[in-house]
C-alpha cells in the first residue's frame, strides 16, 4: 500500500504535514503576541498522524476532530485562511468567528468539527459511518482521539455500538503521553490503548504516530476493512506533542528537556524527509519549494485573518432558533 | 375524521407516515424492536410500551436496536443528522437524560450556531415523562424544563393523540433537534385522529378551552387536569380559559399574554418540580409583559420540590391535582387589591 | 476455598438462596393478583450468583446493586420484612415506602442500593471501595451489573478508574443472556463480557452462574485479591433469569419453551442441592427444613407487608431539604 | 481582619484548612495535583487554573487525580459520601456537567429521600462557570439554573473573596450534595478575607448595597454588574438595592420579598440564558409573593436565548452588562400604570 505512493503522493504528504507545522508553530506565535483569543490547542508534533490519515479519506468521507483538531482540519481539507481567521474570530472564519479554535467545522469538506468535549467525537463518527452504511455508499467515517479521551465513557460506547452495527468507522487515538499534565500511563488501566479492541470485537493495532509511512499503511488496512462493510478498527498512533496542552501551559509535569529533545529526535517531518529523499526519489529542492509555498500561505492567512472584519454585532443572534 | 385512535397508536401511525414517505428517517433506541439477534420473535417489543411495535416488520433495517449505551447511540443519531438521515431516537425514559445530555445540549443543540450556520441537525428525541405508574424517582420525572432551558433545541409536550401526531410529523420534518416529551400516563388516551398525514407548527398554543375570568397555562397531562378543574370551577361561575402550550420552545408568548390581558388573572400549571419551571417562565414572562393587565398575583401549581416518591398515596399527591389546580383559580380571583 | 465451606455454611447458603427463590416467586404471584404497584424485576433463576458472592462479604463490605435488586439485598443481609413492605410501598418498609423495588437501599447493612438507572452503580461502588482504603481497611466493594449495563459508559469509565486507583471493587457482572428484550449476543461487542478485563487491567474470568460453588470460588480468589490491596476484578456470571425482564413482560423475544425448560435444567438450588447431599453431607432432611422455615418466613412477610400502614401524607416532604 | 486575597486564594484557604480539619475530606478531579504517575513535578498544575495548588503536597494522597471519566469520579465520589468520605470533587467546567449529571441528579440528589432518610452524600462538586474567557459554547455556560432544578441538591454561587471562603466551608459540612460555582473571571478579584475558618449558612441573601427605588436580584459575577449598574444610577437620583442570593437553592426568599415590599421595582439580573432560569425563578415567586407590592413590571436582564460565541464583541455584547441593567432599572422607574 505504501508501495503505490508516487512521488506527487509524498509531496502531497509532506506539504499537508509542513503545513500542519507552520500553521501551528505560527499560532504559537501570534497567541503569545496576544493576537488571538480563547484556549488554544497546538498540533504540531503529531502532524504524521492526521496526515496519513487524511490522505486516505475522500470528500464525502468524514472526520470527527477533538480539541487539538487544527492538524485535523487541514489533513481533511479545510481551507487554511478560514481555520486561521476563525482562529482569530473573524467574520470570514469557517465558522464566522462564533466557533473559535475548539469548535471548526466544515461539514462540506467532511469536517464534523473540533470539539470541546473531550470524549464528544466518538458518538458521532459512528452516526456519520451509520449514515453512510445507510445510504449504501462505501464512505467511512474517522474519529481522533486522544489518549485522555480513551477513557470517557462515550469513546467506549461508541466503540461498542460501531462494533454491533458492523460500522465503517475507524478510532484513532492518538496518544501523546498525556491528558492536559496527567500521563497517560497513570489515567489508561492498560498497558496499550490498543489492548481494548478485543473487548470491543475489532482489531487494534500500534504504529509509530511519528512515522508517515506506518500511519498510511496501517490506515489502508482499517479503511479497507472499513468500506468492504466489515467493521470498525481501532488505532493507535504513539506520538508526542510538541507544545503545551494549551497555550499558556508552564509544562512543569514534564520531565526537564523533554520538550527540547522532542524536536530534536522524534520530528515526523525531518524523519519523513530523510526517508523520502533517501529511498522514493524525492529531491530536497522539491521538499524546500513546498517549504517556501507554505510559509507564504501561512503569512497570508495570518495576514488575511488579521485584516478581516469582526463579525456583525447581530451575528449574536443568528443561526439559532430563538423567539425572544 | 370520526376515527378514534390512542396517542400510542398515532405516535405509531406518525412514525410510519413519515418513514414511508421519507427513506431518511430512521428509528433507533432500546428494544424498539426488541429481539434483534436472538431465537425469539425478532419484532418482539416495540419499544418498552410497544409505541414503535410493526414499524421493524415494514421498515426492517431502518429499524435499529442499540445496545444501553444512551451517550452512544443518541450521538450517532445526532451525528448521523449531520449527515443527512432523519433519526427519531428513543430516549426510554426523560429521567435517562443525565446518562446522554452532552451529546444533546452540547453537540446537536449548538452545531449550528458554533459552526456559524454550517450544519443542521434534524433529530427527534422521542422519550416518555411524567409521574402516575408508581415507577418511583428515577421513572417519574418531567425534566422538560431543562431541556427548555437550552437555546438550540425545541421542545414539545403533546396532550393529545390529535397534537401527538401533527406534531411529530412537524418534529421529523424540522431541521433543529427536537425533544418530543410523552406522558406515559397518555398512550391510553382515545381521541379522534385524522388517518392522513398532517402537521401542527411549532409554537402556536392551543385554547383548549375559552373562558373569560382566569387564564391557566399548563401542557402536557396537565392540560386535562385544567379541563377538570375549569369544569368544576364553571359551575361556580368562574369561566377559565384553557392554553395549551403545546410547545415549550418556541413559546407562544402572544396567546399567553393576549389570555392574560383579557381575563387578568393567572394559574400556571405544570407537573415538573418548582424551581427553574416551565411555571416560572410562564410567570416571568407575564409579570414583565403583561404586567399591567393583571388583578391578581401569579399563581403555579407544581409538584413539590422533592423527588417523586413511590407509594402510591404519596405519588398522587405529588401531582398537581384538579383540586389544587381550582383552589388555585379560586385564590386569584377572591385576590382583592 | 470450597473445601472450608462446612455443612453450616452451606445450610446458610441454602437458606439465602432458598429465600430469595421464594420471596421472588411469591412476589411474581402477589404481583400479578395486583398487591404491587409499579416496576418489579425478578432475581429467580440467579440466586447461586448474589449468594456465593455475599457470603465472603461483611457487614461492612458494600454492595451496589441494580433494577433486579431483590437477590442482592436479601444476599447481602436486608431483612425480608421491610424488603415485602417496601415493595408494596408501605410505610414499614425498608425506605419507609418511598423507594419501591427499585430503590431498596439498607447502608447499614452495607447495601447502597438498588438503582433504577442501569450503569448507575458501578461508579458508586468505586467510591465506597476508595472509602474502604482511604480508612485503612481491608473492606471490599461489589457491584452487580447485567450483560446490559456491561455497554454503559459508566460502567467502563469505574473499570478503568478502579484500576487506576487500586481500588478492592470487584465488578460482577450477570449475563443472563438478555437487556430487556435484547439478547446479549447482540449488544455486547465481544465474545465473553470477561474479554474487556484486559482493557482495564484487571483479571477476568467467566463463571457458572447457576453453581454455587464455582461463583464461591470465583469470588473468594477476587475478594482475597482485593483485600490484600492489588486492585479489582471482574467476573463474568453466565445464567439465567426465569421471569420476564419485568412482570408483565411477554417474552416473545425468548425462543419458544426456553422459559419453561430453564427450571427444569439449570436450576441452581435443584443443583445445590443434590450436589450437597451427594457430595458434602447434607442431609435432604436438613434442606426440607430450609425450605418450611422460609416457606414461613415469606408468608409472614407478605402478611406483614399487607397489613403494614401506608405511610403519612406528610412524609411527602420530609427526607429532602426543601425551602417552600 | 485586612488582609487581602484573591477569590482564587480563598478556595485554596478553604480546602486546606477543611482538610488539615477533618480527615475525611478528600480531593478529586483532573489535574487536581496533575503530573500523576509521570517523570516531571507531581503536583504541576494543582487544577487546570491553580486552584488546588500545594494541596497535594500537604495531603498527598487525598488529593487524587482522575482519568478523564467525569462520571466515574463523580459517580466514585458520590458512593464514598455515603460510604463516610467527605470528598470534594471538582468537575473542570460546569459545561462538563452533560457527561455526568445523572451521578449527581438521579444518584446522589435523590439517595436521601429515596432510601426514606437513610443515607447521607456529603459531596461537593466544585465547578467553574460563566463567560468572559473568549471559551466559546462549550466552555461558557452557566448552567447553574438545572442544578438549582434539581431537589436534594443545594446550589452556590460565590461573589466575593470573603463569600467564597465561607460559603466552601460551609459546603464541606453540609451532609446534602452541593454544587458550587465559581466564576472564570472571579478567581483573580481580590478583597478581604479572614485567615481563621469561618463559615457562611445556605439561604441567606446578602444585601450587598441597600436602597429603596429598585431592588437589584442577583448572584455570582453579576454581582459586580449590579453595583456598577447602581452607581450609575445613584448619579441620576436612582437609589438601587442590590441582593445577592449567595444560593440559590436554599433561596432566601424573604429577603428577596421584604427589600421589593420595600422598592415596588425588581430587575432580576442573571448571566445564564432566558429560559427556565434563575431570573425567571426570582420574576416568578415576586409575581406571587409580593405582587400588591409591585408598582411596575419585572424586569429580567439575561444573556439571549443563544449559545455562548467566540468572537471577543460578540461575547462582550452577549453577557448582562452594567448598561443593560441600568437600562432595565430606568425602565421600572419610568413605568407609569
Ligand atoms: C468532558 C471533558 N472533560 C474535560 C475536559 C478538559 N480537557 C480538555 S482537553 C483535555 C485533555 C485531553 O487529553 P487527550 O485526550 O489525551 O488529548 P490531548 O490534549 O493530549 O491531545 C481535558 C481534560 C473537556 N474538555 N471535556
Ligand atoms: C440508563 C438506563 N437506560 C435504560 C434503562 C431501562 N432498562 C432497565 S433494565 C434494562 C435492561 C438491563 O439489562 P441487564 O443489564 O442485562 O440486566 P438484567 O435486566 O438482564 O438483569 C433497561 C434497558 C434504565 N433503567 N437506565
Ligand atoms: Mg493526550
Ligand atoms: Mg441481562
Amino acid at each position: 500500500m505504501t508501495a503505490n505512493l508516487s512521488v506527487e503522493d509524498l509531496l502531497d504528504a509532506y506539504r499537508t504535514m509542513k503545513t500542519i507545522r507552520e500553521f501551528e508553530d505560527r499560532v504559537h506565535v501570534e497567541f503569545a503576541k496576544g493576537g488571538i483569543p480563547g484556549f488554544v490547542h497546538l498540533y504540531a508534533g503529531e502532524e504524521a498522524s492526521a496526515t496519513g490519515v487524511g490522505m486516505h479519506l475522500k470528500e464525502t468521507d468524514k472526520l470527527a476532530s477533538n480539541h487539538r483538531g487544527h492538524g485535523h482540519c487541514i489533513a481533511k481539507g479545510v481551507e487554511v485562511k478560514g481555520m486561521m481567521a476563525e482562529i482569530y474570530g473573524k467574520k470570514t472564519g469557517t465558522c464566522h468567528g462564533k466557533g473559535g479554535s475548539m469548535h471548526i467545522a466544515d461539514l462540506d469538506t467532511g469536517m464534523m468539527g473540533a470539539n470541546g468535549i473531550v470524549g464528544g467525537g466518538p458518538p458521532l463518527a459512528c452516526g456519520a459511518a451509520l449514515a453512510a452504511k445507510m445510504k449504501g455508499t462505501d464512505g467511512i467515517a474517522v474519529v481522533f482521539c486522544g489518549d485522555g479521551a480513551s477513557n470517557q465513557g462515550t469513546t467506549f460506547e461508541a466503540m461498542n455500538l460501531a462494533t454491533v452495527w458492523k460500522l465503517p468507522v475507524i478510532f484513532v487515538f492518538e496518544n501523546n503521553g498525556y491528558g492536559e499534565a496527567t500521563p497517560s500511563n497513570y489515567a489508561v488501566s492498560c498497558e496499550d490503548i490498543a489492548d481494548r479492541a478485543v473487548g470491543f470485537g475489532m482489531p487494534g493495532e500500534i504504529v509509530d504516530g511519528h512515522d508517515f509511512f506506518a500511519v498510511h499503511k496501517a490506515f489502508a488496512k482499517a479503511a479497507e476493512r472499513a468500506r468492504a462493510g466489515e467493521g470498525p478498527s481501532l488505532l493507535e498512533h504513539k506520538l508526542d506533542r510538541f507544545f503545551g496542552h494549551f497555550e499558556g501551559d508552564n509544562q512543569n509535569y514534564r520531565p526537564k528537556g523533554e520538550v527540547k529533545r522532542l524536536r530534536e529526535e522524534v520530528c515526523c517531518l525531518k524523519r519523513f524527509g530523510a526517508e523520502v529523499t533517501t529511498n522514493h526519489g524525492v529531491d530536497q529542492a522539491q521538499l524546500s519549494a513546498i517549504d517556501n509555498e507554505v510559509a507564504k500561505l501561512i503569512d497570508e492567512a495570518v495576514a488575511f485573518a488579521e485584516k478581516s472584519p469582526e463579525p456583525d454585532l447581530s451575528a449574536l443572534t443568528t443561526d439559532v432558533y430563538i423567539n425572544y | 375524521m370520526a376515527r378514534k385512535i390512542t396517542y400510542q397508536q398515532a405516535i405509531n401511525e406518525a412514525l410510519d407516515q413519515e418513514m414511508a414517505k421519507d427513506k431518511s428517517v430512521i428509528i433507533m433506541g432500546e428494544d424498539v424492536a426488541g429481539g434483534s439477534g436472538g431465537d425469539g420473535e425478532m419484532d418482539a417489543w416495540g419499544g418498552v410500551l410497544g409505541v414503535t411495535k410493526g414499524l421493524w416488520g415494514k421498515y426492517g433495517d431502518r429499524v435499529m436496536d442499540t445496545p444501553i449505551s444512551e451517550a452512544g447511540y443518541v450521538g450517532a443519531a445526532v451525528g448521523a443528522a449531520t449527515a443527512g438521515l432523519r433519526p427519531v431516537c428513543e430516549l426510554m425514559f426523560i429521567d435517562f437524560m443525565g446518562v446522554c445530555f452532552d451529546q444533546i445540549y452540547n453537540q446537536a443543540a449548538k452545531f449550528r450556531y458554533m459552526f456559524g450556520g454550517k450544519a443542521e441537525t434534524p433529530i427527534v428525541i422521542r422519550t416518555m415523562y411524567g409521574a402516575g405508574f408508581r415507577a418511583a424517582a428515577q421513572h417519574s420525572q418531567c425534566l422538560y424544563n431543562m431541556f427548555t432551558a437550552v437555546p438550540g433545541l425545541k421542545v414539545v409536550i403533546p396532550s393529545s393523540p390529535y397534537d401527538v401526531k401533527g406534531l411529530l410529523i412537524q418534529a421529523i420534518r424540522d431541521n433543529d433537534p427536537v425533544i418530543f416529551c410523552e406522558h406515559k400516563v397518555l398512550y391510553t388516551l382515545e381521541g379522534d385522529v385524522p388517518e392522513e398525514s398532517y402537521t401542527i407548527p411549532f409554537g402556536e398554543a392551543n385554547i383548549v378551552k375559552e373562558g373569560n375570568d382566569v387564564t391557566i397555562v399548563t401542557v402536557g397531562r396537565m392540560v386535562h387536569q385544567a379541563i377538570e378543574a375549569a369544569a368544576t370551577l364553571a359551575k361556580e361561575g368562574v369561566s377559565c380559559e384553557v392554553v395549551d402550550l403545546r410547545t415549550t420552545s418556541p413559546l407562544d408568548e402572544e396567546t399567553i399574554i393576549e389570555s392574560v390581558e383579557n381575563t387578568g388573572r393567572l394559574v400556571v400549571v405544570d407537573e415538573s418540580t418548582p424551581r427553574c419551571s416551565i411555571a416560572t417562565d410562564i410567570s416571568a414572562i407575564v409579570a414583565q409583559k403583561a404586567f399591567g393587565s393583571l388583578e391578581a398575583p401569579i399563581e403555579m401549581v407544581t409538584a413539590p420540590h422533592t423527588p417523586v416518591p413511590f407509594n402510591g398515596a404519596l405519588e398522587d399527591q405529588y401531582v398537581p391535582s384538579p383540586g389544587r389546580i381550582a383552589d388555585a383559580a379560586r385564590i386569584v380571583m377572591g385576590y382583592k387589591v
